[in-house]
C-alpha cells in the first residue's frame, strides 16, 4: 500500500487519510460573475501530473497538504497548512481572494 | 452445430477476413475526426457511416482498439435509474444491445440474467423504491423485492438475520444483462471499417487546433490532419484531451478496480450488488466470478491495482457468500473513470464550435455505448442536439442545474 | 458472581457485560470500579505474557489549543518534548502530547493521580480548552511479552520493542477503529494503552480476544497489571 | 505393505520432500492409492504410475504434471472445498478425496473429448461468429454454453474457515530462495539489516534442490548445504518457506502467503531472485501425459524420488537437456535420443559427460509429432529441420513414455513488472529480459538472465550491496555489473506446425498455432487484442507458458520483432489465491450507547443507523414484537399523553469554542449565531458550496465563546472533518472538538417531562420562565453532570439530557425510575419519526436529497443573508435568481379507504411525473395518513391538491396542509 507521510504523525499507510480534494484559491465571492463562481463549485483541473491536495489523517484529525504526481502516484512532499495559510481571512469588506476549498 | 462455424471446417485454408482496415497514412483531412478507439467512439462512427453515410471519418486511438475502460468495465448493462433523463436514455440503450449482435452480423454475447440491488436498511428500501417507481412509470422492470422472494431467486445468498449487514430486501431489474465487452467496441469497429471508416490505431492526439473558436484541425503522433469536426470520447482522460481544446471540465478522474476468479461450474445466475457493502458479484458465462465495488478513494490516471481494494471486495463478497472463500482469484485490474458532481455524462455540444463531448462517464459508460452512438451521430450529422441527450449538456453546470442522479450512485455499477 | 456490581455507581464501562460473563471480580473506591481479577490465580504471570485489562473508568482529562502547552507549563507538569510521546509524572499520572497544541493526561492504575483532579478544576489560560476524554475514549492496557506480536494482526504500525520505544504514541488504526497507542511498559513487562472511540469498545476488545488466542492471551484485572510494577 | 511403497521410489539421497516413514493413504477417482508425507498429489499418483490428472478446457484433452512446480493448470484436480487445486502443489493428507475435473463419463473416457474432433470448426473467436443467427437463437445457446464454462465445482455449504493476516516490517525482503536468494540474503544480512526470505517451496534452495550444474551431479547439494548452514546461523534472517509473496504493490507493501495467513510485509527494499519458468516447444500433441518441462522430470527425481518414466526421449535447444539426459541416467531411465534443435551445440564438460555415456544425440532434429496410445505418450516422431519451424518431409518414430523439453525460459517477471518494470525482447539471446527496474527493488540470478552459477551469486551479492548502501547500513563499493552469459538457453523457434494442427501454444485455454496466427488474420493483430480475441493467456496460469511463444508468432504473423510485439500486462496476484485469504477477519467497526443492553432488556428491535446500533421500537411487555405498528403508535400515544425517553446519544455533539467561535458558525452554517443569546438553542442549516442542505442540528449557546453544536448522526464526522478544513484556511481564533461520543443523551419528552425531571434535577429552575423553550442549561441530573436542552422535535415539552458516555445507563435508570408513576415508557427511532413528522421536522436524508437546496424545503427563515459570507451563500444567491423547480410540502390523505402512500412514491399530474413522496404515515394523533412530498412551487398553498400513485398504482388524492400538521402554535413544547 501507498505510504503517506503526514507533517504529524510520519509515514502511514495511505488507508490512514482523507483525500480532501485539489487546492486552490477561492475566487472572492461577492464580485466573481455567475460562470467563474460554477467553475469554482463544480469544475476541477484533474491534471494529469504534480498537483497540490489536501489530505486529513483520520486517526488525529489532521488536515494537511500535498503535492502528488497523478499518473505515478508518487508524493513529492506533504506540509501544514500554516504555509500557504498564514493569516487570519475575513470576509468583512470585499473579501480576500486566499480562502480555498 | 450452428452454421455459422461450418465455413471453417468444410474450408482447408482458413477463410480468413481482416476485421478493420489496416493501418495505412493518415489522410490530410477527414469530415469527422473521432478521438478515441473505444466502443463510443466506434458506436459514433458507425451510425455516422450507416446511418448517416458520412463515412470519411477517422477514429483516432492512442493504444489499440477497445483498449481503455471498454476493456476494463464489467460488462454489466442495465437502465433502473433514478431520473426520467437517466431512465429513458439507458433504456434505450439496453433496447439497442439486445438487437446488437444481428445488426453487426458479430455476437457480443448479451445474457439477460437479471441484477439483483441488496437493500441492508430502510434507508435503503426507500431509495430503491423511489427507483423502482421511477423505473416502472417508465416502462422499465424494477420491483421491490423481500427477503422470501430474495431467498428463492438467489438461494445461496448469506441471508442470515445475524450477519453483521442483514439483508432487509432488495431492488429487482429484470432487464439487467451482461455482454461481451471487447466484442461491443470490435462488432462496432468491424462494422464502421466495412462501411470505409478508418481505424487508427497507435495514434495519440497532441494537439486541437482551434480557429475562431471552431475546431479546425488536430495534431497527432503521426502527423497533422484537418477536419470538420471533432468527436471527443476518451472516458478516462476526458479533461486532458479536453483541456488541450481548451475546454474545462467538472470532473475528476478515479480509478475502479475489479476482479476475477478462476472459472468454476455456474451457480449463481443473476447479478448481485450490495451498495451498503460496497460490492457486486456476478459470473460470467466462462464460469469465472467478476468482483467489483466502489471507486478508489482518491484521484489517479494509472491503473495500478492495491492490495487494500482487493482485501475490500473479498471481505464484501464474502458477507454475500461465504462460500466463496474457496474460490481463487485470477486477475485484478483497474480503469479510470470520469466522476462528475452529479453521476450523470457529459454529452453534446461544447464551447468550442463543431467540437463535441462523450465524456463524464463515471461507472457506467459500457451500458450507454449504443445509444451514444446513435444520438452523438444524429448530433454530429445534424448539429441538432437529440432531445434524449439534452440534459447531459455541459451547460448545465454554469446553470447551477444538476441532475438528480446523486441517489443512484448507491446503486451498482 | 461478583460481591460488587457495576450497577453500584453511575460510571460504568461499555465493558460490563463482557465482564460479568467472564466471571469477573469487581473493586470499588468511591465511584471508581473495575475489574480486578476474573478469578484467575495466575493473571500475574498471564499479564507478562498477554493480557487485555479495561481501564475505561479510571480518571484522565485532556487539554487543547494555542495556549494550551504554555498553560500546562504552569501546571507543575512533566510536559514532553515532541508530539506522539509522552512521560509520566510524579504521581503517577501520564501527559501524552499528541500535537503540539493537545495534551491528554491519563490518571495511575489506582485513579488516585492528583493532578487530574487538580488540573480539572484550575481556570484555564485563553486559547487553552479542556476535552471530556474520560468518557471520549475507551482505555484498554494490553500487556506482555507478546504484546507486540499480537498488535500486528491488527494495527499496521511497526510496535516491536526496537522500533516503537517506551513513551512513543501511535495515532493510528486498529481493527479499523481509531486509536492512539501508548506504550508505557509496567516493570519490565511491555505495556500497551489504546484509547479508542468508547462506542466501539465492545467491538474493539471483541477483536482484540479474537487476536489473543493464538497467544494464550487473556483479560486479566488491574490487580494483575499493578502486580507488574 | 510399506515395502511395496518404497519399492516405487528411487533410493536415498532422491526425494529430498518426502518422508518415507510416514505413509499416508489417499484415493483419486474413488481408487485408493498411497504416497508418503511430503507427496504433492501429483507425485503420489506418479509414484503410482496414475499420469493422467484431468482434461483440458476446451477439448478435454488428457492431461499430467507439465511442471511439477504448480504453474500450469494441467494439473488441477478436485478437493473438497477446494476446487481447481494444483496437483503438483497441495499435498496428500490421510484420506483426502481427490477427484479430477472437467470430464463427462469417466476421466479415462470422457465424453467430451468428441469435442476435440470438431476442433477445425472451432476457429479462434468461434464464440463470436456463430450463435446468434436467427435472432433469439443466441438465448437458446447461451444456456448450453454455459453449462460446458467452468472447471471445478463451489461448494456451497461449507463451513467458513478462519482466515486471518498479519503485518511484518523488514529492511530487506528477498523473494525467491534459489542460489540468488540465499546469496542475497546472506549479503544482506549486514550489522542492523532485518532481513526476509521468501520461498513457495517447502525447503529453501531452488534449483539447487533438483538442476544439475555439473557433469557429476554433486555441485548443487553442496552449495545448498553451504549456504543453508549459513543463513540458519544468522540471526538477522528470517526464512519463510511455503510462502508465496503473491503480487508487488505501491512502496514494497507485499502480500505474502503461508497456510491460512496472509502477512502484508513492509520492505524499505525488495531483492528478487524469482527464478525463470522452463518453457515448451511448440508441436502436435505437445500436451500428452508423459511430455514434460525437462525441469518436471529432475524434481520428480530429486524431490520425490520418482523415476519419470522408462524409455525418454528430450528434445533440446540448450546444454541443460543433456544434464537432464544425465540425471534420468542416474535415475535408471532408459534414454532413447537427445533432440536437439541446435546444428552444432557448444560443447561443455556435461555435454561431453552424455557423450561418454553413449546418449545418441540427433542434432539439428525436432520433435514433430507425439503419438498416445491409453491417453500416455507412446513414441515420438523426430524430423530434420530444414528451416525455422519447417521439418523435412519424413522422420523417424522413437518409442518412448517420456519426453522432456528444455529449448528456454522465461524470466519469472510477474512481481518487476507490477513494479513498473518491463520486459524487453533480445533477439540475440531469443528471450525476455527485464529492464527499467524500479528503485528500491533489485532483482539478480535466472530473472535476470544469468545461467551460470558463479554469476548468479554474484550478482546477488552486488544486488544485496546496493540494496543495503540504499538503507545506508554500508557504504560498500559496488562492484561491476556481471555480465551476461554469451549462449543462451533459449531456442529462438521450437515452434512446428503440423497439417492436424493440436500443437499447443496454450494448454489453458487449447489455442494451437493457428488460433494464434488467425486472431492476426482476422485483423486482431495487436497483442492485447490477440490475447481478448482468442484468450490466449486469460487461463489459469495467466500466460506463464504462452507469452513467449505466442509473442513469436504474432510477431512473425505480422512483421514485427518480438520486442515490437511484446507481452500483456502481468495483473496481480503472481498464483491464484483463496478469496479467503484476502478477505481475512472482517472488520466492520460497530457502536453502542452506554443504554445499549437496557434497549435489548425492554424488547426493543435494533436497527442500524452507520456504524451505530439504535432501538427501532420496543416489543411489546411479553417480548413479542408481531405487532410492531401497534408498539409504535403505543409509543406514540404514550409521549403525546405522559411521557416517553428515547436514546439520542448517536447524535452528533461537536465544541465550538474561542473568541471567534460566533463568527464561525456564522460562516459555517446558514443561519446567524453572532447575535444568539447565552443560554439559548439555536437551529443550523448546513449546506455544501452547491448549495445542497447536507447537515442540521442545534447551535447551544453556554456562553459568550462556546457553542456546543449537534449533528445528524451520520452526518457529525463528516461535518466535523469540514469544520477543521476551513479553519485550517480561516485560521479563526477557536478551537473545534468532536464529543460526539464522550455524551450519552436522551430526550426525555412528553406532558409530564418537567414532573420527571424534577425529581432529578435540583439544581436548575425547570419553570417555563426560568428554563423556556429553546433554552439551554448546565445542572446535574441524579447526581450526574449534565447539559439540557429544551428541544420540541418531538413537539412536546421535553429535554435532551447529555451526560458523559459512561454514565449514560444511569441516566436510563434514573429517569426509567423516577418516571414510573408518570407512565414513563421508552420510544424507538420509528415513533419519534412519526412524533416529528406531525411537528413537521425533516430529517435531512429522508426529506433532503442530493439537490435539495433551503429554499426547496422551505426553509429560507433559516439562511441569513445579512452575513457576508458562508459555505454555500454565493450558490444559492445564485439558485434564487432562478425559477424553483419543486417545493416540499405537507400533505393529508383524507380518504381513509386508499392504500397509504409509501415513501417515495410518485406525485404525478396526468402521466407526468412531478414530484414523489419523502415522508408518510399514518397519524395517529390525527388519525389520518400524513406526510411530506416534493410538489411543484404552484401545488404549495394549503388546500391545493395533486395526486401520488400509491401501492398497486392506485391513485390518491392528498390535500396540501400548512405544517405543523400538529400543535400549530406550539403550546405543547412551550408548556
Amino acid at each position: 500500500m501507498k505510504l503517506l507521510t503526514c507533517p504529524l504523525n510520519g509515514p502511514r499507510n495511505i488507508s490512514e487519510f482523507t483525500y480532501g480534494g485539489e487546492y486552490h484559491p477561492m475566487p472572492d465571492p461577492v464580485h466573481t460573475d455567475s460562470r467563474q463562481w460554477a467553475e469554482h463549485v463544480f469544475f476541477h483541473d484533474n491534471a494529469a501530473g504534480v498537483v497540490t491536495e489536501w489530505w486529513c489523517h483520520n486517526a488525529s484529525s489532521f488536515w494537511f497538504l500535498a503535492e502528488r504526481n497523478t499518473i505515478s502516484d508518487e508524493v513529492i512532499r506533504t506540509f501544514e497548512a500554516s504555509e500557504i495559510f498564514n493569516q487570519r481571512i475575513d470576509f468583512i469588506a470585499a473579501s480576500t481572494p486566499e480562502g480555498s476549498s | 452445430m450452428p452454421f455459422g462455424l461450418l465455413k471453417y471446417g468444410l474450408s482447408n485454408d482458413y477463410p480468413a477476413k481482416h476485421h478493420f482496415t489496416p493501418a495505412t497514412e493518415l489522410k490530410k483531412h477527414y469530415d469527422v475526426v473521432i478521438i478515441g478507439g473505444g466502443g463510443h467512439g466506434t458506436a459514433i462512427a458507425y451510425n455516422l457511416a450507416k446511418y448517416h453515410g458520412i463515412t470519411n471519418v477517422a477514429i483516432l486511438e492512442k493504444a489499440y482498439l477497445g483498449g481503455g475502460n471498454t476493456a476494463r468495465n464489467t460488462a454489466v448493462i442495465r437502465s433502473n435509474y433514478l431520473t426520467e433523463a437517466g431512465v429513458k436514455f439507458y433504456s434505450e440503450s439496453v433496447k439497442l444491445f439486445n438487437n446488437l449482435s444481428n445488426e453487426f452480423n458479430y455476437n457480443v454475447m448479451m445474457e439477460n440474467r437479471g441484477q439483483l440491488t441488496l437493500a441492508h436498511s430502510d434507508a435503503a428500501i426507500r431509495s430503491f423504491r423511489w427507483r423502482a417507481e421511477v423505473n416502472q412509470h417508465l416502462g422499465v422492470r424494477s420491483e421491490l423485492m423481500d427477503r422470501q422472494t430474495i431467498a428463492e431467486l438467489v438461494p445461496n445468498l448469506n441471508m442470515s438475520e445475524d450477519s453483521r449487514f442483514p439483508i432487509m430486501g432488495g431492488l429487482w431489474h429484470a432487464d439487467g444483462a451482461t455482454a461481451r465487452h471487447d466484442a461491443v467496441a470490435w462488432g462496432y469497429a468491424k462494422g464502421a471499417c466495412d462501411r470505409g471508416v478508418e481505424l487508427h490505431q497507435l495514434t495519440e492526439v497532441e494537439d486541437i487546433e482551434i480557429t475562431q473558436g471552431r475546431v479546425t484541425a488536430v495534431k497527432t503522433n503521426r502527423g497533422r490532419v484537418e477536419c470538420g469536426a471533432v468527436v471527443q470520447a476518451v472516458a478516462g482522460a476526458s479533461s486532458v484531451v479536453a483541456k488541450k481544446a481548451g475546454i474545462p471540465l467538472p470532473i475528476h478522474c478515479y480509478p475502479l478496480q475489479a476482479m476475477v476468479t478462476q472459472p468454476y461450474k455456474p451457480i449463481l445466475t443473476p447479478h448481485v450488488s450490495s451498495p451498503q457493502v460496497h460490492v457486486y458479484v456476478h459470473q460470467t458465462s466462462r464460469g469465472e466470478f467478476v468482483i467489483g465495488g466502489g471507486s478508489d478513494p482518491y484521484p489517479l490516471y494509472n491503473t495500478r491495482a492495491t492490495l487494500d481494494q482487493r482485501e475490500t471486495l473479498s471481505a464484501a463478497a464474502l458477507e454475500l457468500f461465504p462460500f466463496l472463500a474457496q474460490a481463487r482469484l485470477l486477475r485484478q485490474w483497474a480503469g479510470t473513470t470520469d466522476m462528475t458532481p452529479d453521476y450523470s455524462p457529459i454529452m453534446g455540444l461544447s464551447p468550442v464550435e463543431n467540437y463535441y463531448l462523450d465524456a463524464g462517464w463515471g461507472t457506467w459508460g459500457f451500458k450507454a455505448t449504443p445509444i451514444c452512438g446513435v444520438t452523438m451521430a444524429e448530433l454530429v450529422a445534424t448539429k441538432k442536439v437529440p432531445d434524449l441527450i439534452k440534459p447531459f449538456e455541459l451547460e448545465r453546470f454554469y446553470r447551477f442545474e444538476q441532475i438528480n442522479e446523486a441517489g443512484a450512485t448507491a446503486a451498482s455499477h | 458472581m461478583s460481591s460488587i456490581m457495576p450497577t453500584e455507581v453511575p460510571r460504568r464501562s461499555q465493558l460490563s457485560r463482557r465482564h460479568i460473563e467472564l466471571g469477573a471480580e469487581f473493586e470499588r473506591s468511591g465511584y471508581l470500579l473495575l475489574v480486578k481479577d476474573y478469578g484467575s490465580q495466575t493473571e500475574a504471570t498471564q499479564a507478562q505474557i498477554l493480557g487485555l485489562v479495561d481501564l475505561s473508568t479510571l480518571p484522565r482529562t485532556g487539554f487543547k489549543g494555542a495556549g494550551a502547552p504554555d498553560w500546562a507549563a504552569t501546571q507543575a507538569l512533566n510536559l514532553p518534548q515532541q508530539p506522539n510521546t509522552c512521560t509520566v509524572q510524579t504521581d503517577g499520572s501520564l501527559v501524552a502530547k499528541l500535537s503540539h497544541q493537545e495534551l491528554l493526561i491519563l490518571s495511575d492504575l489506582n485513579g488516585k493521580s492528583a493532578s487530574i483532579e487538580r488540573l480539572n478544576n484550575t481556570p484555564v489560560d485563553p486559547q487553552t480548552y479542556s476535552l471530556p476524554r474520560a468518557d471520549s475514549h475507551c482505555w484498554l492496557a494490553i500487556t506482555g511479552s507478546q504484546a507486540a506480536e499480537m498488535f500486528s494482526k491488527i494495527c499496521a504500525v511497526d510496535l516491536r520493542s526496537h522500533k516503537f520505544a517506551n513513551g512513543e504514541i501511535a495515532q493510528t488504526s486498529v481493527a479499523k477503529a481509531n486509536s492512539i497507542v501508548i506504550r508505557n511498559d509496567q516493570g519490565s513487562t511491555h505495556c500497551f494503552y489504546i484509547l479508542t472511540d468508547v462506542s466501539s469498545a465492545e467491538f474493539l476488545w471483541d477483536c482484540l480476544l479474537d487476536a489473543m488466542v493464538e497467544y494464550d492471551g487473556r483479560p486479566v484485572g488491574v490487580a494483575a497489571l499493578r502486580a507488574l510494577v | 505393505m510399506k515395502g511395496q511403497q518404497i519399492q516405487k521410489r528411487l533410493p536415498l539421497p532422491y526425494g529430498s520432500l518426502i518422508d518415507r516413514n510416514t505413509e499416508v493413504s489417499f484415493s483419486f477417482e474413488r481408487k485408493s492409492y498411497q504416497g508418503f508425507a511430503g507427496d504433492s498429489i501429483a507425485s503420489a499418483l506418479a509414484a503410482n504410475q496414475q499420469w493422467l490428472l484431468s482434461r483440458s478446457f476446451k477439448y478435454h484433452r488428457p492431461r499430467g504434471a507439465l511442471t511439477m512446480a504448480g504453474q500450469d493448470a494441467n494439473t488441477m484436480v478436485q478437493l473438497p472445498s477446494n476446487p481447481n487445486a494444483l496437483a503438483d502443489r497441495e499435498l496428500i493428507s490421510d484420506n483426502l478425496a481427490i477427484m479430477a475435473q472437467n470430464y463427462s463419463g469417466s476421466l479415462n473416457n470422457d465424453r467430451g473429448a468428441v469435442m476435440g474432433l470438431f476442433s477445425r470448426f472451432l476457429p479462434v473467436g468461434f464464440y463470436y461468429k456463430a450463435f446468434f443467427k436467427p435472432r433469439g437463437i443466441w438465448e437458446k445457446w447461451a444456456p448450453i454454453i454455459r453449462k460446458k464454462a467452468g472447471l471445478g465445482v463451489i461448494n456451497q455449504q461449507l463451513e467458513p474457515q478462519y482466515y486471518d493476516k498479519q503485518y511484518r516490517f523488514f529492511d530487506v525482503v528477498v523473494v525467491g530462495a534459489g542460489p540468488a536468494g540465499m546469496q542475497a540474503a546472506l549479503s544482506a544480512a549486514v550489522e542492523g539489516c532485518e532481513v526476509l526470505l521468501v520461498d513457495e517451496n517447502p525447503i529453501l534452495g531452488g534449483s539447487l534442490n533438483y538442476a544439475r550444474f555439473d557433469a557429476e551431479g554433486i555441485r548443487g547439494q553442496q552449495l545448498r548445504e553451504k549456504l543453508i548452514q549459513k543463513i540458519e546461523a544468522n540471526s538477522n534472517i528470517t526464512s519463510m518457506t511455503d510462502a508465496v509473496c503473491n503480487a508487488w504493490f505501491a512502496d514494497n507493501w507485499l502480500p505474502i502467503i503461508r497456510g491460512k495467513r496472509l502477512y502484508k510485509v513492509r520492505a524499505k527494499q525488495t531483492i528478487l531472485c524469482t527464478g525463470a519458468l522452463e518453457q515448451q516447444a511448440v508441436f502436435r500433441n505437445n500436451d500428452l501425459p508423459g511430455v514434460m518441462m525437462s525441469s518436471a522430470a529432475q524434481r520428480l527425481i530429486h524431490l520425490y524420488g520418482i523415476r519419470p518414466g522408462n524409455a525418454a526421449v528430450i528434445v533440446t535447444g540448450n546444454n541443460d537437456g543433456y544434464a537432464n539426459a544425465l540425471d534420468l541416467l542416474d535415475a535408471g531411465v532408459d534414454v532413447k535420443a537427445i533432440v536437439d534443435l541446435r546444428e552444432q551445440p557448444k560443447p561443455d564438460a556435461i555435454v561431453f559427460a552424455a557423450a561418454a555415456r553413449g546418449i545418441p544425440v540427433k542434432t539439428g532434429y525436432a520433435v514433430y509429432e507425439a503419438q498416445k496410445s491409453r491417453n500416455h505418450l507412446s513414441a515420438v516422431e523426430i524430423r530434420k529441420v530444414v528451416s525455422q519451424g519447417i521439418c523435412a518431409d519424413r522422420g523417424e518414430v522413437i518409442p518412448c513414455d517420456l519426453l522432456c523439453m528444455a529449448v528456454g525460459y522465461t524470466p519469472t517477471y510477474q512481481l518487476v513488472c507490477q513494479a513498473g518494470g518491463q520486459l524487453s525482447y533480445d533477439d540475440n539471446s531469443a528471450m525476455f529480459t527485464l529492464i527499467n527496474c524500479p528503485d528500491a527493488m533489485q532483482v539478480a540470478g535466472s530473472v535476470n538472465s544469468h545461467w551460470n552459477l558463479d554469476a548468479c551469486l554474484a550478482e546477488a551479492s552486488r544486488a544485496a550491496i546496493i540494496a543495503t548502501n540504499a538503507l545506508g547500513l554500508t557504504s560498500t563499493a559496488i562492484p561491476e555489473e556481471i555480465a551476461k552469459e554469451p549462449v543462451s538457453p533459449n531456442h529462438p523457434w521450437p515452434i512446428f506446425a503440423h497439417p492436424s494442427g493440436k500443437e499447443f501454444v496454450d494448454y489453458d485455454e487449447d489455442l494451437t498455432i493457428a488460433d494464434i496466427i488467425n486472431a492476426t488474420r482476422d485483423g486482431y493483430e495487436h497483442i492485447q487484442l490477440v490475447k481478448r480475441y482468442s484468450t490466449c493467456g486469460m487461463g489459469p496460469s495467466q500466460g506463464r507458458h504462452s507469452a513467449l511463444a505466442a509473442a513469436r508468432l504474432v510477431a512473425a504473423a505480422t512483421n514485427r520483432t518480438v520486442a515490437q510485439t511484446g507481452v500483456t500486462t502481468a495483473r496481480p496476484p503472481f498464483a491464484p489465491e483463496h478469496l479467503g485469504h484476502s478477505a481475512g477477519r472482517s472488520f466492520y467497526p460497530a457502536r453502542r450507547s452506554n443504554m445499549h443492553y437496557r434497549h435489548l432488556e425492554a424488547g426493543a428491535q435494533m436497527l442500524q443507523a452507520g456504524a451505530w446500533y439504535r432501538p427501532a421500537f420496543y416489543g411489546a411487555a411479553d417480548g413479542t414484537v408481531d405487532n410492531s405498528e401497534t408498539c409504535i403508535n403505543n409509543e406514540v400515544n404514550n409521549v403525546r399523553n405522559n411521557v416517553g425517553l428515547v436514546d439520542v446519544s448517536t447524535l452528533g455533539g461537536i465544541e465550538v469554542r474561542g473568541p471567534d467561535a460566533g463568527e464561525f458558525l456564522n460562516r459555517f452554517y446558514t443561519f446567524g449565531f453572532v447575535k444568539q443569546p447565552v443560554g439559548k438553542a439555536r437551529y443550523a442549516l448546513l449546506t455544501n458550496e452547491a448549495g445542497v442542505v447536507i447537515d442540521d442540528g442545534v447551535a447551544c449557546r453556554f456562553s459568550d465563546e462556546h457553542y456546543y453544536v449537534t449533528a445528524t448522526t451520520g452526518g457529525v464526522d463528516r461535518v466535523y472533518q469540514n469544520m477543521l478544513k476551513w479553519n485550517a484556511q480561516w485560521r479563526l481564533d477557536i478551537d473545534i472538538a468532536n464529543v460526539t461520543s464522550a455524551y450519552c443523551g436522551v430526550n426525555i419528552a412528553g406532558p409530564k417531562a418537567r414532573e420527571v425531571l424534577a425529581k432529578l434535577c435540583t439544581d436548575v429552575d425547570l419553570s417555563p420562565s426560568a428554563f423556556p423553550y429553546m433554552g439551554v442549561r448546565e445542572g446535574t441530573v441524579a447526581g450526574i453532570p449534565a447539559r439540557l436542552i429544551r428541544v420540541g422535535f418531538v413537539g412536546e415539552l421535553g429535554y435532551e439530557i447529555h451526560v458523559p458516555q459512561h454514565c449514560g445507563e444511569a441516566l436510563w435508570d434514573a429517569l426509567m425510575d423516577a418516571g414510573q408513576e408518570q407512565g414513563i415508557k421508552p420510544f424507538g427511532i420509528e415513533a419519534q419519526r412519526i412524533l416529528r413528522l406531525e411537528k413537521g421536522h425533516i430529517i435531512i436524508g429522508q426529506d433532503t436529497d442530493a439537490m435539495s437546496n433551503p429554499m426547496e424545503v422551505q426553509m429560507g427563515w433559516a439562511v441569513s443573508r445579512k452575513k457576508p459570507f458562508f459555505v454555500g451563500g454565493r450558490t444559492l444567491t445564485e439558485l434564487e435568481n432562478k425559477p424553483q423547480l419543486r417545493s416540499l410540502v405537507g400533505f393529508v390523505v383524507n380518504d381513509l379507504n386508499a392504500p397509504i402512500p409509501k415513501e417515495s412514491h410518485l406525485i404525478l399530474d396526468g402521466e407526468q411525473m412531478t414530484g414523489r413522496v419523502t415522508s408518510c404515515n399514518y397519524s395517529p394523533t390525527l388519525q389520518k395518513p400524513i406526510g411530506l412530498a416534493y410538489v411543484t412551487p404552484e401545488n404549495t398553498p394549503a388546500g391545493s391538491t395533486f395526486i401520488i400513485k400509491s401501492s398497486g398504482g392506485v391513485r390518491v388524492t392528498a390535500e396540501v396542509v400548512k405544517l405543523p400538521f400538529y400543535d400549530p402554535d406550539t403550546l405543547r413544547q412551550e408548556l
